[in-house]
């Protein structure tokens, strides 16, 4: 393939599938059980978010004080704002806007890593106050069951900040992919499906935001 | 008080699947079992001779090359098989349901028994006259009893074959526990949570007496015997569970080994060391955790409280003799 | 298969997106304003509401859920009906215990008591 | 059909040791995972034969307590998740599913080969933990015993962590190729049943693995940062983990169960030569029963302190699942009615499933009673419940597959008189291991005790005993089968006279599986077409 700036690759459809519109059904076929499969593994965890403030709700209302909404509002409206435009993304892919596409996704990114820097601070003062996960908490409460808490907020919100991680490479692959012009209106399932990944993170963080910090 | 206690032999008494009840609810829990024992054979008889009949009557042979049959279904047939295990199923529920919840609702009258388990032993407190014994529960006959029960560290679980109840022990809540004897003897009983090293040896036995005899024994009867010292450690090294834990062969076990141990220097962890003497013993009997033997986990309970003197002395006797 | 071919490639108005986003923001404002205010035990349920809001909001029209239906719908919805099972199960035990049991003191000392509903340091 | 081409097989085409490592052929990925599988359960094999042997005593004859427990735990570690699980969706299910839908390959064959490397990869951790101070916390790794044990507990989750994976993806990866890659004409009701089968397990595999995940992950960080919520010294509650360790894992056991359910559907049509009796209670019941599997996880709690109403509601459940069995084994036999029965090696396995099966079924209904579970929970009786029907019925299923596919996987047929002999010497000796275990457990023996009392030695002296019978058939199987692979004579493409796809083709298939692309334009066990 010439490495000419503006070439298109040409994407082949792959050997075992008959037409170009059964792989992308597969595709996006695929990737919704695929996120079936994230929705239990998060929700197992809701599972015990809820067991535990069924059985310690004083000590869930002292902890939530601990948190600061506003950072957790702020980056509510980053992730949401990434949500947007990553579905601008896909659709600008999806009209053969190659620049377009590019800068819908770096925004994505951007958004992205804007929210990790928040969940910095966040968990630098957690450290900083000893808020921790149980072995490592030395921090000042009024109810013994404090650091089961910190551990479920530490376990929670780190496997999402993790999905976020996973979810910059992805993106950056996706740039990858698209200064190299493999995606057009005929094909554009990778832009679809990290678009479909990523607004499952969004929905995650969606529900964490105000079980964590808003109601205690 | 250590007198040789037999106990009921499980495979030699009862029936050829249950150990000989000795609860008042026994006769129904069988009674579950030999139901579904009978539907199950019946059915098992009926699926194995059908199936032997069908494999005998249309063998691949010359004359039966291909299927004689084409039917693909038949509706009143597989509602059949449907609705009839259904039917089934509702009743041993229900038969067990019952049964369940009456194993798990005793008489206001019960009298009431804690027992604590913890690696790798039983230890049972009558709360009202403070009597505490190891592994050794002994009750009245034909009286309620209830069992308050919780763990010191893992989760174990407190099994009587004779009564047929068991129930987990969790070392952050109260289970509970009742049963009736209706007949008097020893009985056996286990733990059935997985525990450990010690999990097979966590063994402890039910002693059902009578009303009188029960208070005789709550009432100092059970004091000391005048039993030789050395053979009374013998009989409290395996009745207090210390067998679970340390050998008296020189092997290596959970805990040091108690051969030769007597008179001889051990160190410590943190370097220091200590002669094994009577005060040693005692301390690492009853405060085992003050001094940890190099080598070794501080795992080891404390039987404060457990041991009189003279059966502290018994054990010391008989670590002496090994 | 080719039945489905036109609606996997809706090319939806930025109009609509654009709309859904301010829906998500709008949404987040009231969800942060309404836990400013006590509504003792519908906090939660308030809280969760809105949440449902949000997250059908994004999987209906960024996830594009509302021009897929079929087998992609009902194994999402699904799947969230199998976490209700889990929870309400769980729960079946989780609120149903003997809380009698938690009476301390009546009892004998448990290594590890189960501490009663939040129980505070000074006892 | 099988005009014979010079390419060859996808056995040497293309050629090269690099070309099978890196292959996305959904054959050669099955006959990989196949290869792993059968050593998985050697080892385990090789650990309860070790473990039934010290049991042969009430003493300790060679290993001590904790190596005991380390014994039992590595063998139901690796029988449940190096073994069973993966065994017939990922080796067999991986090789001729796609071949019974007339499609080229798996949805997405890079997914399937990353899913077998991820399976090797999660294997490491478990032979890791099996170096370094093996695991004794049981297969269940129960909290707190799991969180405060100084084993290597953690590359033990670890790897189960990460098989579990595996089994997500092939899950993944079966739905969407179940769902989008079927030949022309072939409309659902038009699949072999073993096709409905494996999609009914791969949708436990997406919905219920995540969450022993996510639990196994909890106790890897419980054990190393804390996280709290098992941790019973901190106001955590250990029985919750026995929630979401079951939460998987009864439905695991349906994992399990399925596929084999699946393969003696294939089995008793082709080997009777005749349609199925009830081709679409048996699907829906496939399905059936992987919905209510998610419904029953507390009946393993009965006795461990969950509230009575739990306990109420999941026995009522946990006999809702028997009914759907039920179905099938009845279906199963209705359809040797009137057929041609063709007694070959695979079709003993059926009968041998179909005994098997049925006693351990009817155990796990006297466990699902709750005064009954209240006795048999946590003694050899539950032991000998599982080992029916995990043993009895999915490994009795997965021979006989084996050997229905054999020729058609490599080419070669074995000797049918070895393969009846060790069938019968697996039967008699499986028996002899643990229909004596009914007898213990009932008696109250526990289960997972290093020592027992005197008085069981006899029975457990006789069950140690079958455990060598079973060897014996397990080694004779061995032989004749890695004999037929050198010696044996080449299979025709279609030796028991089966109707599904997968016998449309050469024996072993092309690469690219079919030379013509299939259309398919009746049901799939239609003997009638031919037979008149
Ligand atoms: C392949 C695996 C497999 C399968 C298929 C099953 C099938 C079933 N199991 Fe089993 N089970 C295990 C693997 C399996 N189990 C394991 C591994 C454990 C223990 C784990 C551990 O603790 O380590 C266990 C433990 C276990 C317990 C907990 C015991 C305890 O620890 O206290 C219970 C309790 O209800 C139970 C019940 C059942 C039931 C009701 C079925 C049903 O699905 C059976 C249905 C089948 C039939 C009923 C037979 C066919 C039907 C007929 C011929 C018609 C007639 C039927 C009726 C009239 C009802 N099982
Ligand atoms: C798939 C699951 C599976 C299978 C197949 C088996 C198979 C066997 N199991 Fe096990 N078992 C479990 C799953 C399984 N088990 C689980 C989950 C537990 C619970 C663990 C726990 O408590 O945590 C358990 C526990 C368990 C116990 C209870 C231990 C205790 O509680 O103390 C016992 C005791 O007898 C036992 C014995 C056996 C025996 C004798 C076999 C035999 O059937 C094995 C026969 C196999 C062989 C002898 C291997 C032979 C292979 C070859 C020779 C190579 C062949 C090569 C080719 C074909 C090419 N098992
Ligand atoms: C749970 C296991 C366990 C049980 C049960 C147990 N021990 Fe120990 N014991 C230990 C361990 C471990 C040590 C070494 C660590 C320490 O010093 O605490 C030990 C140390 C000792 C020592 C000091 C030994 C030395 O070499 O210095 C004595 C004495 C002792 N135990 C007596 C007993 C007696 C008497 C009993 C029964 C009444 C008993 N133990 C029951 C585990 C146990
Ligand atoms: Cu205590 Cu097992
Ligand atoms: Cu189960």
């Amino acid at each position: 393939m010439s490495k000419q700036k503006e070439s298109l690759v040409q994407h082949h459809v792959a050997h075992h599938f008959d037409t170009a519109e059964q792989e992308f059904s597969t595709a996006k076929l695929g990737m919704w059980v695929f996120l079936v499969q994230e929705l239990l593994f998060f929700g197992a965890l809701f599972v015990a978010f809820f067991v535990f403030k069924y059985l310690y709700p004083e000590m869930y209302v002292e902890a939530h004080h601990h948190l600061s909404w506003k950072m957790g509002a702020l980056n509510t409206i980053f992730l949401i704002t990434s949500s947007f435009t990553m579905v601008m993304g896909v659709r600008s892919a999806q009209t053969n806007q190659r620049r377009a596409t590019k800068n819908y996704l770096f925004a994505t990114m951007l958004l992205a890593c804007s929210f990790l820097v928040v969940k910095y601070f966040e968990y630098a003062a957690k450290f900083h106050h000893g808020l921790l996960p149980p072995h490592f908490f030395f921090g000042e409460g009024v109810h013994q069951t404090l650091p089961i808490f910190f551990g479920l907020y530490f376990v929670m919100t780190g496997l999402h900040g993790i999905h976020v991680l996973i979810g910059i490479g992805l993106i950056a692959w996706l740039m990858y992919r698209n200064s190299r012009g493999e995606f057009n209106s005929e094909f554009y399932t990778p832009v679809e499906m990290v678009g479909l990944y990523w607004h499952f993170v969004d929905l995650v963080w969606i529900f964490l935001f105000p079980l964590f910090y808003l109601v205690g | 008080m250590a007198k040789e206690v037999v106990v009921e032999s499980l495979m030699k008494s009862g029936s050829f699947w249950f150990p000989e009840g000795a609860n008042s609810i026994t006769n129904s829990v069988d009674g579950l079992f030999y139901f579904i024992l009978i539907g199950s054979i019946i059915l098992f008889v009926g699926i194995c001779s059908t199936m032997a009949y069908f494999l005998y009557k249309y063998r691949r042979t010359e004359a039966n090359p291909v299927a004689t049959s084409h039917i693909t279904h038949s509706t009143t047939l597989e509602l059949l098989w449907t609705i009839i295990p259904l039917i089934l199923c509702v009743i041993i529920f229900w038969w067990g349901y019952k049964d369940f919840l009456s194993m798990g609702t005793p008489p206001g009258s019960a009298l009431e028994i804690r027992v604590i388990g913890k690696k790798w032993l039983w230890q049972f407190e009558y709360p009202k006259e403070g009597v505490k014994t190891l592994g050794e529960l002994v009750v009245p006959v034909n009286r309620p009893i209830r069992l308050v029960m919780g763990s010191e560290d893992v989760l174990h679980s407190f099994f009587l074959p004779n009564f047929r109840i068991k129930r987990d022990v969790l070392p952050n809540r109260y289970t509970r526990l009742w049963f009736q004897a209706e007949r008097m003897g020893n009985f056996q009983i286990f733990c059935t949570e997985y525990c450990g090293d010690g999990h097979s040896a966590m063994l402890a036995t039910l002693r059902v007496v009578s009303e009188a005899e029960y208070q005789e024994w709550l009432h100092g009867g059970s004091g000391d015997s005048d039993e030789p010292l050395p053979e009374l450690g013998k009989k409290l090294y395996t009745k207090n569970a210390c067998n679970t834990c340390h050998s008296i062969d020189g092997s290596p076990s959970v805990g040091p080994t108690w051969k030769g141990m007597y008179g001889h220097k051990v160190s410590l962890d943190g370097g220091a060391s200590v002669d094994v003497d009577d005060a040693y013993i005692k301390e690492s009997i009853e405060n085992p955790k003050a001094k940890i033997v190099k080598g070794f986990q501080p795992v080891m309970p404390t039987y404060a409280g457990v041991l009189r003197e003279r059966e502290m002395l018994a054990i010391i006797e008989y670590m002496k003799s090994l | 298969m080719a039945k489905h071919s036109e609606s996997h490639h809706v090319i939806v108005p930025v109009k609509t997106f654009v709309a859904t986003f301010s829906a998500l923001l709008v949404l987040t404002i009231l969800t942060v304003v309404a836990s400013r205010f006590d509504f003792g035990s519908m906090n939660l349920s308030i809280a969760l509401l809105i949440a449902f809001c949000k997250a059908s909001l994004v999987v209906w029209i960024f996830m594009g859920m509302k021009w897929d239906r079929g087998f992609n719908f009902v194994a999402f919805v699904g799947s969230i009906l199998f976490l209700i099972i889990f929870i309400g199960f769980t729960f079946s035990d989780i609120a149903f215990r003997d809380y009698r049991d938690k009476v301390e003191g009546e009892y004998f000392g448990l290594a590890h008591p189960v501490k009663p509903i939040s129980g505070a340091h000074h006892e | 059909m099988a005009h014979a081409v010079n390419e060859g097989s996808y056995l040497t085409n293309p050629k090269g040791w690099k070309s099978w490592l890196l292959t996305l052929d959904h054959k050669r990925i099955g006959i990989m995972y196949l290869l792993f599988i059968v050593i998985s359960f050697a080892l385990g094999g090789f650990f309860a034969l070790a473990l039934r042997l010290e049991l042969l005593s009430p003493a300790k004859i060679i290993f001590t307590a904790k190596q005991y427990n380390q014994l039992f735990t590595l063998h139901g570690a690796i029988m449940v998740f190096l073994f069973i699980v993966p065994s017939i969706p990922a080796s067999l299910g991986n090789f001729v599913m796609p071949l019974m839908l007339g499609a080229k390959d798996v949805a997405f064959p890079r997914l399937n080969l990353a899913s077998f490397y991820i399976y090797v990869f999660g294997a490491i951790f478990c032979v890791y933990s099996m170096i370094s101070g093996a695991a004794d916390t049981g297969w269940t790794f129960y909290t707190p015993y799991s969180t405060t044990t100084n084993t290597s507990v953690i590359s033990m989750t670890l790897g189960a962590f990460i098989l579990g994976f595996s089994s997500i993806l092939t899950g993944v990866n079966f739905i969407a190729t179940i769902h989008k890659m079927r030949a022309k004409g072939m409309n659902w009701f038009r699949m072999p049943l073993f096709v409905w089968a494996l999609y009914a397990t791969a949708i436990i595999q997406v919905l219920a693995t995540p969450v022993l995940a996510i639990t196994l992950l909890l106790l890897i960080l419980e054990r190393t940062i804390g996280v709290g919520i098992f941790d019973p010294t901190i106001g955590g509650d250990p029985v919750l983990f026995q929630h979401f360790f079951w939460f998987y894992s009864h439905p695991a056991v349906y994992i399990m169960i399925l596929p084999a359910m699946g393969i003696m559907s294939e089995l008793v049509t082709t080997f009777c030569r005749k349609n199925i009796f009830g081709y679409k209670t048996i699907a829906y019941s496939s399905i059936a029963i992987a919905i209510i599997s998610f419904l029953v996880w507390g009946h393993h709690l009965f006795v461990s302190g969950q509230s009575d109403n739990a306990a109420t509601i999941f026995s009522i459940l946990t006999f809702l699942v028997g009914i759907p069995s039920a179905i099938k084994v009845f279906n199963w036999l209705s359809t040797m009615y009137g057929g041609s029965i063709n007694l070959k090696t695979p079709f003993l396995y059926f009968l041998s499933f179909m005994v098997l099966f049925c006693v351990g079924g009817f155990t796990g209904i006297m466990l699902g009673a709750l005064s009954l579970d209240v006795y048999f929970h946590g003694t050899y009786f539950v032991v000998a419940h599982f080992h029916y029907v995990m043993m009895g019925g999915t490994v009795m299923a997965f021979i006989g597959g084996l050997h229905y596919w054999w020729p058609k996987m490599f080419g070669k047929m074995y000797s049918e008189f070895w393969g009846a002999v060790a069938c019968f010497f697996i039967f008699v000796g499986f028996n002899m291991v643990f229909f004596t275990q009914f007898i213990l457990g009932a008696k109250g023996m526990p289960r997972r005790y290093f020592n027992y009392l005197d008085q069981f030695q006899p029975l457990h002296a006789f069950s140690t005993m079958g455990t060598w019978v079973l060897g014996l058939g397990f080694l004779i199987m061995a032989f004749y089968l890695i004999d037929s692979l050198i010696n044996g004579p080449p299979a025709p493409a279609n030796p028991w006279g089966g109707m599904t796809l997968e016998w449309h083709t050469q024996s072993p298939p092309v690469t690219h599986n079919f030379d013509v692309a299939p259309v398919v334009d009746h049901d799939p066990y239609d003997y009638r077409r031919i037979d008149g």
